[in-house]
């Protein structure tokens, strides 16, 4: 009783929260409401038992993405008035597709799965440890994929890099130039230089 | 015998193709040489083929050269079938070309196109003498079509003038459209003889008699009568009968020596020959025999008729032969096929000789032909004079000339014909004798008598023609005077053609007439007590007589009093008004329709370029979907799962 | 036979063709020569194709047979028959001429001019020798490529639209034969052509592969309605492209119909020769009216060269509607056949005449001439001759098809035979008007006065086409003969019912 | 136990990028060749590896979750083949364009590392990170040349629908992860023969995926990136974008629809059918009307694309086979064809309009005609490879008995000759707008003409590619 | 009346709706587009875990595990896109990217 109560309030929240996403007008409360959503859903999945993904989403996607989401809207400094006024015309059509799409997912789920209901089981053991579970296989059964995914944050570093990192040349400004700073000599740095002996 | 005939039949060809291929090399001289040569190989060796047959004991040939095609059972080949007819066909043929060709020296004497003219008139020799010694019906065709073709170039000989080339097209044509009757014929006989050799199809007509087709629904007609009627609408191209006449006076573009030799003594008297070819199938089948008469009929008296208003000196000529023709048509429609050969040679005499005569009064006219334009030539021409009287007394039959003989017995078979349509004949023939020696005798006076209505300059050069105008003129009036008597008791009555032609019993008109004859003087003595024909050939010279020589007003008074009929026969019957104004014209039209609004507006621009034109407006609005715009990007992609799902998962 | 011929014939031009071009247009005469060469010598090698001809057999001959495709059963595998050979020997014969023809008038990229039709040749040879379906598929399509260029580049005014034109439409028309080809071989595991024969198909199978097929060859012959391709390709065309046009790749559509939508589905045919008849009358009589209005002489030969092609598919199909016994059918099929042979040489000729006209006044206008008989009179005499030829005068090849076809169809119905004979009207009305305003009359305008007569070359070219009309005119016998066996077996095959 | 050898290929390319990566860095830009050379090398080696550790056998390791089989080592060695001829053909214009940077070839490298896993993914979770390896690599060249408005539209474009696309199919992969419990695709199948009464489910599921694969493929309407893409992306990235993901949406299709879904095959065939009709009948009329020819290939790829889809529609092993062979074909048709439009670009001059193929036969005979072969070859004119494609994918239609589908096709493929002879009219008929020669590297004029005049020779002897495509799928 | 799975996986796709609703009413930021994907795959998220749950295994987690990698990558490669496009355009208004059409 207590979940089904805790899911129904959760459950509204993380649904206002995400219409909140993307209805704000100002992109700095959208981020807000979006770090908002993920809060909610990280306790919506603690009702599924799903402990460590919980705490992996608010560390690591609140934490982090988010602060990047925020980080670029104050870098680009958009121009809020801008960006206002504009989707009112499109919402019904928006909320109509939207509605199609939602009543037609539901209407196979509730109806349509012909008998099979899509229930809960019963609750794991008390010492059941979530994190020690997907331990065990991450790093096992799981290790190429975990392999690929070590190569695609390396890819994004990469692409983001590219993408993103300017050398400016301005007169002046201090760069770092990694081939010249590598291929640096000794001999380039420091002068030996012979002093002899002086004589007054 | 065979080498003989290829002989004939090549000497003409490879004349012709010297002639015409080193024309420019073997010259003027050269050129006249070897056709001349070429025609009078083939004239004597025709004459020694007839005396053979004739006089001689040789057989009949019927073989074959070489094997054209073979299509499963039926064989085509090119060959020869040499008997009495056919003979015949090849004296006079090669006589009057040989005639012609000597004339011509002095005809065409100025002309550039000499050697051209000499190449097509050998040419000409050697299609018509494929076209009589054929033995089956394609190699028949061949000739048909190879005259026509030559006729077609000759008529167009001087192709600056608009008025020959308009008038070779139109002869080609017309002659085409009896040529689409006569192959249907052949491709009824192949049906139904499953053979184009005369001999086989012969053999069969008896059986074919008895077939049927049908035609409209289940309506059945006999084969045979489709046949012949199919056959003879070739004739009457061939031959210039009503309605398909009309190419034949608008031939005389074409230099004389060709009016003479193919548009009067010759290639249109193939039908002629044709039909009396074709007699064992016409015999059986009345109704088309009756077809024949009534055609014949009609031509030969109302476009003799028209004749009396021609001021052309050739057209008058011209539309004396269509007469002629049809004459000759009557007597093959009458089943006295042998009569129509005999007024064929008599008239291909005759009428030659007129030809050659008013070309010779052309030449001296300095290439004058209105006869309105000449009179009084008498005096100054009298060679060609005598012997165009001779061919005019020929012409209306005076007795005891050439087309007396043939004429007369003509009209007595006619009359002693019953088929259905015989009677209409006989008094077209009746009244066209008539007609004949009026139109003959006005031109006669006209020309040669009277008030002397050339021009001064013209005047002072006029003079008799060369000796090789006058030549053959001569040459061509002993015959016209004399072949008559000679020829027409063993031609008409001696069964000359038996074997050649084929007449039943309860047809042979000739027999009839031949009972009461008795030997060509009596058949004169009887003509000028029994016959009405002379008087009215008399009735004729005299009337034209009155009305040419003694009072030349009355004419013009006649023709203010009688103005519809006169534009009736001025305009020769609407003939060509309606051919030109309504049929050409409308089949242009149909093809302008077909073109313009068919090709151009349904099937291209509609269909081909409308399909075009639809996938580029289909492009440009399937265009507008790809925005450039990504919320219309993603809409899309969501519309179409949510489409997907509704379609495939929820359908059920 | 111990030396591939039907290869040889077919890649030595393609090998030539690649070498002109490799020669490049900056060496034009050693590229013509070569040209040349190679399509002499390529007809001499063909020659032997008649000679050594089996006439008393309908089996292939000249059999080369080697896998190629070996996932689809698809074999490299060429031979002719009565029906091909005759149409590769008009193809060896033409090309010569084609070369020759374009000797001093091509100008622009010579190389790729010769080149482009040794191509073709070697192609359409392919074609006509092919005995695998896809084979054959995959030689008309790729001709398709070299006669686009030749349209393309050397053609007139309105070239690109009607290169188009061309294009679209026959490529149109032949991707509807290649379901109909894959939809057989799925069901029977073979390409090849005699496999295809013996492929028993229901009625419904067989109307609809007949129909896949009709859209592609009527498209090719072409027949009405759609043809009005083709007066637009032949208009923009250069003398060689609508020679080759007129002389041979119109043959395919016919040649399609009797080695393909006959054999494969007579019943379908058999069912369906009604709309065969109709649209080959429609494009006797229809297309003869069309034609007499044509201002331009080049359009006039096309719509005359669609007519006369309307005599073929009439010869073909008419075999449906007679009785079986008689000689009528073998007469309509050998009149197609021959009908086929003799347009390639005749309209080819004509082509030819109204591009040595083009050459000296740059019109194909009908009325920017007339009285050319004047100043050309030896162009007039083959100009007249083939305009005869082209009106099927007897003596001349055009005579021997529509006279055979004519009597044959009149063995199904009189009518039909009616109005196929009308061409001998309408044929004569719109060839001889253009004579006549072409040739005869005065002299048209000072230009027309200017133009010199037919040179040595030109002489040459329409010289060897006047031999061969008339040869073929007074003797057919030799190409009937040759036939024969071949059309006898195929009047077997294609009346043998496949239900 | 693991079987490392297995996984050679992706190993040694995993390690190759590694090297390449930290070699660059330390590159002057004059010394920018060592990283093109080092690429190509890595190439070599992985086609190296690839030929060493193949199997003709059909082998699982990592816990079943990468598949090694004849046919995924055939596509990966055409793969290495094509990401060398794009480099090949890149270098130039790069080098010309101020684009020569290491991280070109790079994220090049990371692509071709995505690809290779996507044709050895053997469960829904490797096949998933494989895309997205490759998908954010090529979001990345996309917006390559910084400086470009043009290519970052583009790029933004491409990436969010990509996004909602993989969104798309990741949710489609958690339905059918709950309906059979397991990702592996041989257990997935087996599953879903006895779905256990959630049948619909299941095919709420597919639906998903099948966004997911028809966006890969770039099937209307789900093709929207493509022309915009093709169009802003630098040529060479274009280039790459058009010709080696094809192999990639080829293998996921094979992957996901044919081995994983093979049992829904009746509902994905009709979900194909409609997809494959509406890119035949779009891309070919929308392509009509363009003027830019890189926007013109777009659309042209999204047509052939309909004509892929043709061969798995029939579903069966031929289908498969035959669909793959299409895909080979049209990735080289595409590489070649992009290859030309470097070879006509200059310094600062794009050749990408239709008229700057102008004349082109007046300039260059020679090109002039490996374009032509190009042209007829995607129109599918034989005797050039792009008929025979054709013609296998008609044959699988036909074989599932939709031969209206054939019909179809066929007449699209006419449509479609008329933008194609665009080309040729422009190249022969037309006049030159600019008459300048052509300037190019050898090296780039020899493999454009190696790989045109590939299409004609794999035309006269189409058979030991198509019994290859049957070899190794069979 | 319990919570069943089914509660969830409603919760998820009502989720995955906004997000996709999201995307196309959306017509003037960029950013916002970026974090509808956010959202879409929080929901797919929610999916796996709920689909874990109701399994027993824990293969669902693992995957939502990569899944929240993966979208890290994309949001950092997604936003370094976006700087890309500002920088050039000095915009991120998504009804100003329409060079590309037609």
């Amino acid at each position: 009783m207590v979940t089904t109560v805790l899911f129904y309030a959760f459950a509204a929240i993380l649904l206002v929260a995400a219409l909140g996403v993307i209805t704000a007008r100002n992109p700095v409360h959208s981020v807000l409401f979006l770090v908002f959503a993920f809060l909610q859903s990280a306790v919506l999945w603690l009702l599924l038992e799903a402990e460590f993904l919980a705490i992996t989403l608010v560390v690591v996607y609140v934490g982090a993405v988010m602060v990047l989401f925020l980080f670029v809207v104050m870098m680009l400094n958009i121009n809020v008035e801008e960006l206002r006024s504009g989707f009112t015309r499109y919402l019904p059509l928006g909320i109509g597709v939207a509605l199609v799409v939602v009543i037609e997912i539901a209407n196979v789920i509730w109806f349509r799965s012909e008998g099979q209901a899509f229930v809960t089981p019963t609750p794991h053991a008390a010492d059941y440890s979530n994190t020690k579970e997907l331990g065990g296989v991450l790093y096992t059964e799981h290790v190429f994929a975990l392999e690929i995914a070590a190569m695609l944050l390396l890819l994004a570093i990469v692409a983001a890099i590219t993408l993103t990192m300017r050398t400016r040349h301005r007169p002046g400004l201090k760069v770092q130039d990694v081939p010249a700073q590598v291929a640096v000599r000794a001999e380039d740095r420091i002068r030996v230089v012979k002093v002899g002996p002086v004589k007054e | 015998m065979e080498s003989i005939y290829l002989t004939i039949v090549l000497a003409p060809l490879a004349a012709a193709a010297i002639a015409g291929l080193l024309g420019s090399k073997i010259g003027r001289a050269g050129a006249h040489s070897v056709t001349i040569l070429g025609v009078a190989i083939s004239f004597a060796l025709s004459l020694y083929v007839l005396w053979g047959l004739a006089f001689g004991d040789a057989e009949p040939y019927n073989g074959n050269v070489y094997e054209w095609a073979k299509i499963g059972n039926v064989t085509i080949a090119v060959g020869f079938l040499i008997d009495n007819l056919t003979a015949l066909m090849m004296v006079v043929v090669t006589s009057v070309s040989l005639a012609v060709h000597v004339y011509t020296i002095g005809y065409m004497h100025d002309d550039p196109g000499y050697q051209r003219f000499f190449s097509y008139i050998s040419l000409f020799t050697f299609s018509m003498l494929m076209l009589v010694m054929s033995n089956n019906l394609m190699q028949l065709f061949f000739g048909w079509e190879a005259v026509g073709l030559v006729s077609y170039l000759l008529i167009g000989f001087w192709f600056k003038r608009p008025s020959a080339v308009f008038a070779n097209l139109k002869a080609f044509l017309v002659n085409r459209v009896g040529d689409f009757g006569f192959l249907l014929g052949i491709a009824t006989l192949l049906y139904f003889a499953g053979s184009l050799d005369y001999a086989e199809i012969f053999a069969q007509a008896e059986r074919i008699q008895g077939e049927t087709i049908n035609l409209w629904g289940a309506t059945a007609v006999s084969a045979l009568t489709v046949a012949c009627i199919c056959l003879f609408v070739g004739a009457m191209g061939k031959s210039a009968q009503v309605p398909l006449h009309v190419w034949l006076p608008d031939s005389m573009e074409g230099p004389t020596p060709i009016s003479a030799l193919i548009h009067a003594a010759t290639m249109v008297t193939a039908g002629i020959f044709m039909v009396a070819r074709m007699s064992p199938l016409f015999e059986l089948s009345e109704a088309a025999l009756a077809f024949v008469i009534v055609i014949g009929a009609t031509t030969a008296f109302f476009m003799g008729l028209l004749g009396l208003v021609q001021q052309d000196i050739k057209r008058v000529v011209a539309y004396s032969t269509l007469s002629q023709l049809g004459y000759m048509t009557v007597a093959l429609g009458a089943s006295a096929y042998a009569a129509s050969i005999f007024h064929l040679m008599t008239h291909a005499f005759f009428k030659a000789l007129l030809f050659l005569a008013a070309g010779s009064v052309i030449i001296a006219m300095h290439h004058e032909q209105d006869i309105r334009k000449m009179g009084g030539l008498r005096k100054y021409l009298p060679i060609t004079y005598w012997t165009f009287v001779i061919g005019t007394l020929a012409l209306i039959g005076f007795p005891g000339f050439s087309g007396f003989f043939s004429k007369d017995a003509l009209i007595e078979a006619v009359h002693a014909s019953s088929l259905p349509g015989s009677g209409y004949a006989y008094w077209c023939v009746l009244l066209g004798v008539f007609v004949t020696a009026l139109y003959s005798f006005r031109l006669l006076f006209v020309v040669f008598h009277g008030e002397e209505r050339m021009d001064h300059h013209t005047k002072e050069h006029l003079h008799e023609t060369p000796a090789v105008v006058t030549g053959p003129l001569i040459a061509l009036a002993v015959p016209s005077v004399i072949v008559g008597w000679l020829t027409i008791e063993p031609i008409l009555f001696g069964g000359f053609f038996e074997g050649a032609i084929f007449v039943r019993p309860e047809h042979d008109v000739l027999g009839e007439v031949g009972a009461e004859f008795h030997g060509p003087g009596a058949f004169v003595a009887h003509a000028l007590t029994h016959s009405v024909t002379v008087y009215l050939a008399a009735a004729g010279a005299l009337v034209a007589w009155f009305l040419y020589l003694k009072r030349p007003e009355i004419p013009g008074q006649l023709l203010e009093r009688a103005g519809a009929l006169y534009r009736l026969l001025a305009n020769k019957y609407y003939f060509d008004w309606i051919n030109e104004n309504v049929i050409a014209r409308a089949t242009r039209a149909v093809g302008t329709g077909l073109w313009r609004v068919g090709d151009q507006l349904l099937i291209d621009g509609l269909i081909v370029n409308g399909s075009a034109r639809a996938v580029g407006a289909i492009a440009s609005a399937a265009r507008r979907v790809q925005s450039g715009y990504l919320y219309h990007y993603a809409f899309a992609m969501v519309i179409a799962l949510a489409a997907l799902i509704g379609w495939f998962a929820l359908r059920g | 036979m111990d030396w591939p011929i039907l290869s040889i014939l077919i890649w030595l031009p393609i090998a030539a063709g690649i070498v002109v071009l490799a020669i490049g247009s900056e060496r034009a005469v050693l590229g013509k020569q070569v040209a040349l060469g190679a399509s002499v010598l390529t007809f001499v090698l063909s020659v032997p194709l008649y000679t050594d001809f089996d006439t008393s057999t309908a089996a292939l001959q000249f059999v080369e047979q080697v896998p190629w495709i070996e996932r689809f059963n698809v074999f490299y595998h060429l031979g002719v028959d009565g029906i091909s050979m005759p149409l590769i020997l008009l193809t060896t014969f033409l090309t010569p001429l084609v070369v020759i023809a374009g000797w001093e008038v091509i100008k622009l990229r010579p190389a790729q001019y010769f080149a482009s039709f040794l191509l073709l040749e070697g192609m359409m040879i392919g074609v006509f020798a092919a005995v695998d379906g896809l084979l054959f598929y995959i030689f008309w399509e790729a001709m398709l490529v070299p006669m686009f260029i030749i349209i393309g580049i050397w053609g007139g005014e309105r070239r690109i639209y009607a290169t188009m034109k061309f294009f679209l439409y026959t490529f149109f028309g032949s991707v509807f034969m290649l379901v109909a080809l894959i939809y057989m071989y799925l069901k029977g595991g073979s390409y090849s052509i005699p496999d295809l024969h013996a492929l028993p198909l229901s009625m419904q199978e067989q109307t609809l592969i007949f129909l896949a097929f009709l859209i592609a060859f009527a498209v090719k012959v072409p027949m009405w309605p759609v043809h009005t391709w083709l007066p637009d390709a032949h208009v923009e065309a250069p003398t060689g492209g609508s020679v080759i046009l007129a002389a041979i790749l119109l043959k395919m559509g016919g040649y399609g119909f009797v080695r393909f939508s006959m054999p494969i589905a007579p019943d379908a045919s058999d069912a369906l020769s009604w709309l065969m008849i109709a649209l080959s009358l429609i494009a006797i009589v229809y297309i003869a009216v069309v034609a007499l209005v044509q201002q331009d002489m080049k359009k006039l030969i096309a719509y005359s060269s669609i007519a006369h092609m309307g005599f073929v598919t009439l010869g073909f199909f008419v075999i449906y509607e007679m009785a079986t016994s008689g000689d009528g059918a073998l007469f309509a099929l050998q009149g197609g056949m021959v009908q086929m042979i003799s347009h390639g040489l005749v309209s080819g000729a004509l082509f030819l005449c109204v591009g040595v006209l083009y050459d000296r006044m740059h019109t194909r206008e009908i009325s920017a001439y007339g009285g050319v008989a004047n100043s050309m009179p030896k162009f007039a005499a083959f100009m007249v001759l083939f305009a005869m030829a082209n009106v099927g005068l007897p003596g001349t090849s055009g005579f021997v098809g529509e006279f055979f076809v004519i009597l044959g169809s009149y063995q199904a119905n009189f009518w039909l035979a009616f109005c196929a004979a009308t061409i001998l009207v309408l044929g004569a009305a719109y060839t001889l008007w253009m004579v006549r305003r072409v040739v005869y009359g005065e002299v048209g305008n000072e230009h027309v006065a200017a133009m010199p007569d037919v040179d040595r070359r030109e002489f040459f070219i329409l010289g060897v086409l006047a031999v061969s009309v008339l040869l073929l005119g007074v003797w057919p016998a030799p190409l009937v003969d040759v036939m024969d066996a071949t059309l006898t077996n195929l009047l077997e095959q294609v009346t043998r019912s496949k239900l | 136990m693991i079987d490392y050898a297995l996984a050679a290929p992706e190993i040694f390319m995993t390690a190759a990028i590694c090297v390449v990566l930290i070699v660059d860095v330390f590159l002057r830009q004059e010394k920018r060749w060592i990283t093109y050379t080092l690429s190509m090398f890595a190439l070599v080696g992985a086609a190296v590896v690839s030929l060493l550790f193949g199997t003709d056998s059909v082998a699982t390791t990592f816990s079943g979750s990468y598949v090694a089989d004849p046919a995924g080592n055939a596509l990966k060695l055409f793969a290495y083949v094509i990401v060398a001829l794009v480099f090949l053909y890149s270098r130039d214009y790069l080098e010309r364009n101020g684009l020569y940077k290491g991280e070109f070839f790079v994220l090049g490298l990371f692509g071709l590392l995505g690809l290779m896993i996507l044709v050895s993914g053997n469960n829904l979770l490797v096949l998933y990170l494989g895309l997205e390896l490759q998908a954010l690599s090529l979001y990345a060249l996309v917006a390559f040349n910084r400086d470009s408005a043009a290519a970052a539209e583009s790029a933004m474009k491409y990436f969010v629908l990509g996004s909602i696309a993989s969104g798309m199919l990741l949710y489609g992969i958690s339905i059918l992860y709950g309906i059979a419990g397991t990702i592996e695709l041989g257990p997935l199948a087996a599953a879903l023969t006895e779905p256990g009464g959630l049948t619909v489910p299941a095919i709420v599921g597919l639906a998903f995926v099948i966004v997911g694969v028809a966006f890969k493929f770039g099937a209307v309407p789900f093709h929207m990136w493509i022309p915009d893409v093709y169009q802003g992306a630098p040529t060479p990235i274009a280039l790459y974008v058009g010709s080696a993901p094809k192999i990639a949406a080829f293998a996921l299709a094979w992957r996901v629809l044919v081995e994983g879904l093979g049992p829904l095959h009746v509902d994905w065939q009709g979900m194909l059918v409609i997809l494959c009709v509406l890119s035949l009948v779009l891309g070919n009329f929308l392509a009509i009307v363009q003027t830019n020819f890189k926007r013109m290939l777009g659309y042209s790829t999204i047509s052939h694309v309909g004509f892929i889809l043709m061969g798995f529609i029939a579903g069966t092993e031929n289908g498969v086979r035959d669909a793959m062979f299409y895909t080979i074909v049209y990735v080289l048709m595409a590489t070649a064809a992009f290859g030309m439009i470097i070879l006509l670009s200059r310094r600062g001059f794009e050749a990408e309009s239709l008229d700057d193929f102008k004349g082109l036969n007046q300039r260059s005979p020679w090109f002039a005609f490996v374009m032509l072969l190009i042209m007829f070859s995607m129109t599918g004119v034989p005797p050039l490879v792009g008929f025979y494609a054709k013609l296998v994918v008609l044959q699988s239609v036909i074989e599932a008995g939709l031969v209206w589908l054939a019909a179809l096709g066929v007449v699209a493929a006419v449509v479609g000759a008329f933008y194609y002879l665009r080309i040729v009219w422009y190249m022969y008929f037309a006049e030159a707008k600019d008459s300048s020669p052509l300037v190019a590297a050898t090296d780039l004029r020899t493999a454009i003409s190696v790989n045109g005049l590939s299409l004609l020779a794999l035309g006269l002897f189409p058979g030991y590619l198509l019994n290859l495509c049957a070899s190794v799928l069979g | 009346m319990t919570v069943t799975i089914a509660h969830y996986l409603v919760l998820a796709a009502i989720l995955f709706s906004i997000a996709v609703a999201g995307i196309f009413i959306n017509r003037k930021n960029m950013l916002l587009l970026l974090m509808c994907i956010e959202l879409m795959l929080l929901a797919v998220n929610f999916n796996f875990i709920a689909f874990s749950r109701m399994l027993g295994d824990t293969l669902g987690q693992i995957f939502v595990f990569f899944i929240l990698t993966v979208a890290a990558a994309e949001a950092a490669i997604g936003l370094a896109i976006l700087v890309v496009l500002f920088r050039n355009r000095r915009s991120i208004n998504v009804d100003a990217l329409d060079s590309l059409k037609g």
